[in-house]
């Protein structure tokens, strides 16, 4: 039914176009929800010189850790890169990437305004530490709030649970995570998903992401948790 | 006798034409209401409703209405396989936030440099009331306005500056009309197609701003190619 | 299960205390998801001086339009007050109601900011028209925005297909449109709903309203439509 | 022979007995992880983790893990009847919103203004991570910080000023170690209750800020009452 065939064969062509410098969001935390798959993907197909924005920066060689071990990785934008993320953390401190360390929540929310067409918001988090420095600081209504900027990017890889073939998405439990806001935060969204159902086949009062957020849809295989 | 310009359900027929196999739109009141009758069958499209619908069907049958599955004009409709439900804040990131692909709005007055107007009639009586137009138009890829081209006293609705309160400024590409098809440019008003019977010469006198056009302007097209 | 009982026995009891010049959100769009049961039960009660923050103003008598008939309301806030709204129509006319007018999604999204922490955001919707009088403007990264100010109250009420005990909800179809969103804006809401099932009965996976937000519940009666 | 000071289970212990009925909670890393286990039986709170679970119950059990069901701490867990789950933007609608009743974290530093460090020691090595602590910080209805009262070398951790990079500031309403109850109040530090067999005086000294008590401070509650 959908005109514009949004799942693709395979997980290696989904991740093929990515060029060397793209800004891309991985969805993901605390090992549930990391589009591993595509993850590995992207280290084969091996472009370089990539903005990343995600909680975590990788634990060894697993999620995020194989792009950084591959020093395919110029900056990052992370609420909490992780003490296991062996390969950033060498890289971080021999200066060889850029990070940009955003309180969780308002990485969340940097990406939800971007998705919803907002392009800075006044926030109470952060005021008076060293997230402040720089940023426009006001107060309204008697409290001290500053500025923060919507975050987008080219692209995200995220990981959901089903999908139907027009896009629509659900996820499976905690797995579920930053997956949708990075959906509405990127000009375009990969999913890799454990299940492809026919369209119609999930309840329309669930899906929790939307086909309009979801440009292309892949099965994922085994490696559920790198 | 004046010439026979196109009818509300013409200038539907036509501005169906312009979306493309795929397109996530949204269609505002008044003519653009028309138009999902006249989407080609070739092309697959994927209606938004503000009020928390994506992939909504056609009008419920009668008899078959359920009331809490009503679009943004209150009429009950359907949903299509595939189709969501969301909470109007959700709506409005989709709307707002530049993900659907085309939006069709019905207008007042639009300017040569693509303002809209279309929520209120200087000095009406009563509150009027905005809607979900002007998050609708600053957040379309593409804006299309389908309206009348002059007003009942035969005033021009295209105008230099809009006299009547603004939806948005800057924000229509193209106008269909039943007289011409309109693009907005960075060059000024383009006349891209004029109604059957009509020349560009005709629909410049009805319309205020300068209109750009080539020697030989296509007439409108009512089927699909 | 639940140590704080939510579920009301009657609607009456579920807005006793709502008191004068309170300031409540109501729920609705279009004929679906209006409370009317709480809003026919506040016409009872009789609070005065109302600010109110819906979509909609009534139908002749239907939804608010008792309160307004009632001349229980000072203050709207709404995007479309609606050529049916009757009774406020003449009383706007006869300048004995203030009115807010905001466009629909930026109505939804001070909301949304009010619930989220934030207390004023930059927008793109209105810049130009008379939307943006009064409002600071401002060009970011090129294209010009206004500050838009969060939008709380006192109260929401709303109307939601199924709660649980502990005040999960969910929706049902176009029903859903601004009430999650007030529940999450208002100090304290209250939901009519038409089935209250036990604790656990609910998808997880599902719940659009987590319990969080909602403090009482009460069973719907029959006035699905006023 | 210095006196004992509680152990970390007897911190997490008296923390425990802050959890009103009914409370919406998020507890942090370190001690806070550790006070879930001394909720009193009689009373019922519902644990949020900021990865997107409301009700959360106990850790999994071995064999019975779901590796998509995690806290905030990577831990697998359960969810209780009546839990949900969520994105990560919408858990911190709730962190920030104001919509938590009680957050317990842990703490490096707290000023006497209430301010408070905990996410970074200065000079150490790597990037550092602030995770949810600051948004979960500036948005608790009420805020309790438990720690150890002094640092591994003696020095206060409650300070006039911290030194540490901040979490955030003016946010920390009480701070319990193992040596005291203390409310940051806008007077300054009230010292509510002290460890057994301790003196006011003495944990003064362990105390840079000048701590207000009356002259009968009672013993810290290790049980309900």
């Amino acid at each position: 039914m959908t005109s514009k065939e949004k799942v693709y064969p395979t997980i290696d062509a989904a991740v093929a176009d990515i060029p060397d410098g793209a800004t891309i969001m991985f969805g993901g935390f605390g090992g549930a929800g990391f589009p591993n798959n595509l993850i590995q993907a992207l280290a084969r197909q091996g472009a370089r010189n990539l903005s990343v924005i995600s909680n975590n920066c990788g634990t060894g060689e697993g999620e995020l850790g194989l792009l950084f071990k591959n020093r395919q990785i110029r900056r990052v934008v992370a609420a909490f890169p992780g003490p296991g993320a062996k390969y950033f953390q060498e890289q971080f401190d021999a200066g060889e990437i850029e990070l940009e360390l955003v309180p969780q929540g308002i990485l969340c929310e940097r990406m939800r305004a971007f998705g919803a067409g907002i392009p800075a918001f006044f926030s109470p988090v952060g005021v008076g530490t060293e997230i402040a420095s720089g940023k426009e600081e006001r107060v309204i209504r008697g409290k001290r709030y500053i500025l923060e900027q919507a975050l987008g990017a080219d692209y995200a890889f995220i990981r959901a649970y089903r999908a139907d073939h027009m896009g629509n998405l659900i996820y499976h439990k905690a797995a579920r995570n930053f997956n949708p806001i990075m959906a509405t935060a990127a000009k375009f969204t990969i999913a890799e998903v454990e299940e492809i159902v026919g369209t119609g086949k999930l309840d329309p009062e669930a899906i929790i992401t939307p086909s309009i957020f979801v440009d292309r849809i892949v099965q994922a295989e085994g490696k559920r948790y790198a | 006798m004046p010439k026979a310009r196109l009818t509300r359900e013409q200038i539907a027929e036509r501005a169906a034409l312009e979306l493309p196999d795929g397109a996530y739109v949204n269609l505002g009141w008044g003519i653009p209401n028309l138009i999902a009758a006249y989407v080609p069958s070739q092309v697959t499209v994927y209606f938004h409703s503000e009020n928390g619908i994506l992939g909504m069907g056609p009008r419920a049958k009668p008899g078959e209405e359920d009331f809490d599955l009503v679009d943004a004009m209150k009429v009950p409709v359907t949903l299509l396989p595939g189709g969501s439900y969301f909470s109007q804040d959700d709506a409005h990131v989709m709307t707002r936030g530049g993900h659907l692909d085309i939006c069709i709005l019905g207008g007042l007055q639009v300017s040569e440099h693509g303002d809209l107007a279309n929520w209120r009639i200087p000095g009406a009586k009563g509150a009027g009331g905005i809607g979900g137009a002007m998050d609708i138009s600053v957040g379309a890829q593409k804006l299309i306005v389908t309206m009348e081209h002059t007003a009942k006293d035969g005033s021009p609705k295209i105008v230099k500056t809009c006299s009547y309160p603004l939806t948005a400024i800057d924000c229509v590409d193209t106008i269909i009309t039943d007289l011409a098809v309109i693009d907005v440019t960075p060059e000024g008003l383009v006349l891209r197609e004029v109604a059957p019977g009509f020349t560009p010469e005709e629909v410049q006198k009805f319309t205020e701003p300068k209109l750009r056009y080539s020697t030989n302007v296509p007439a409108m097209r009512l089927q699909p190619r």
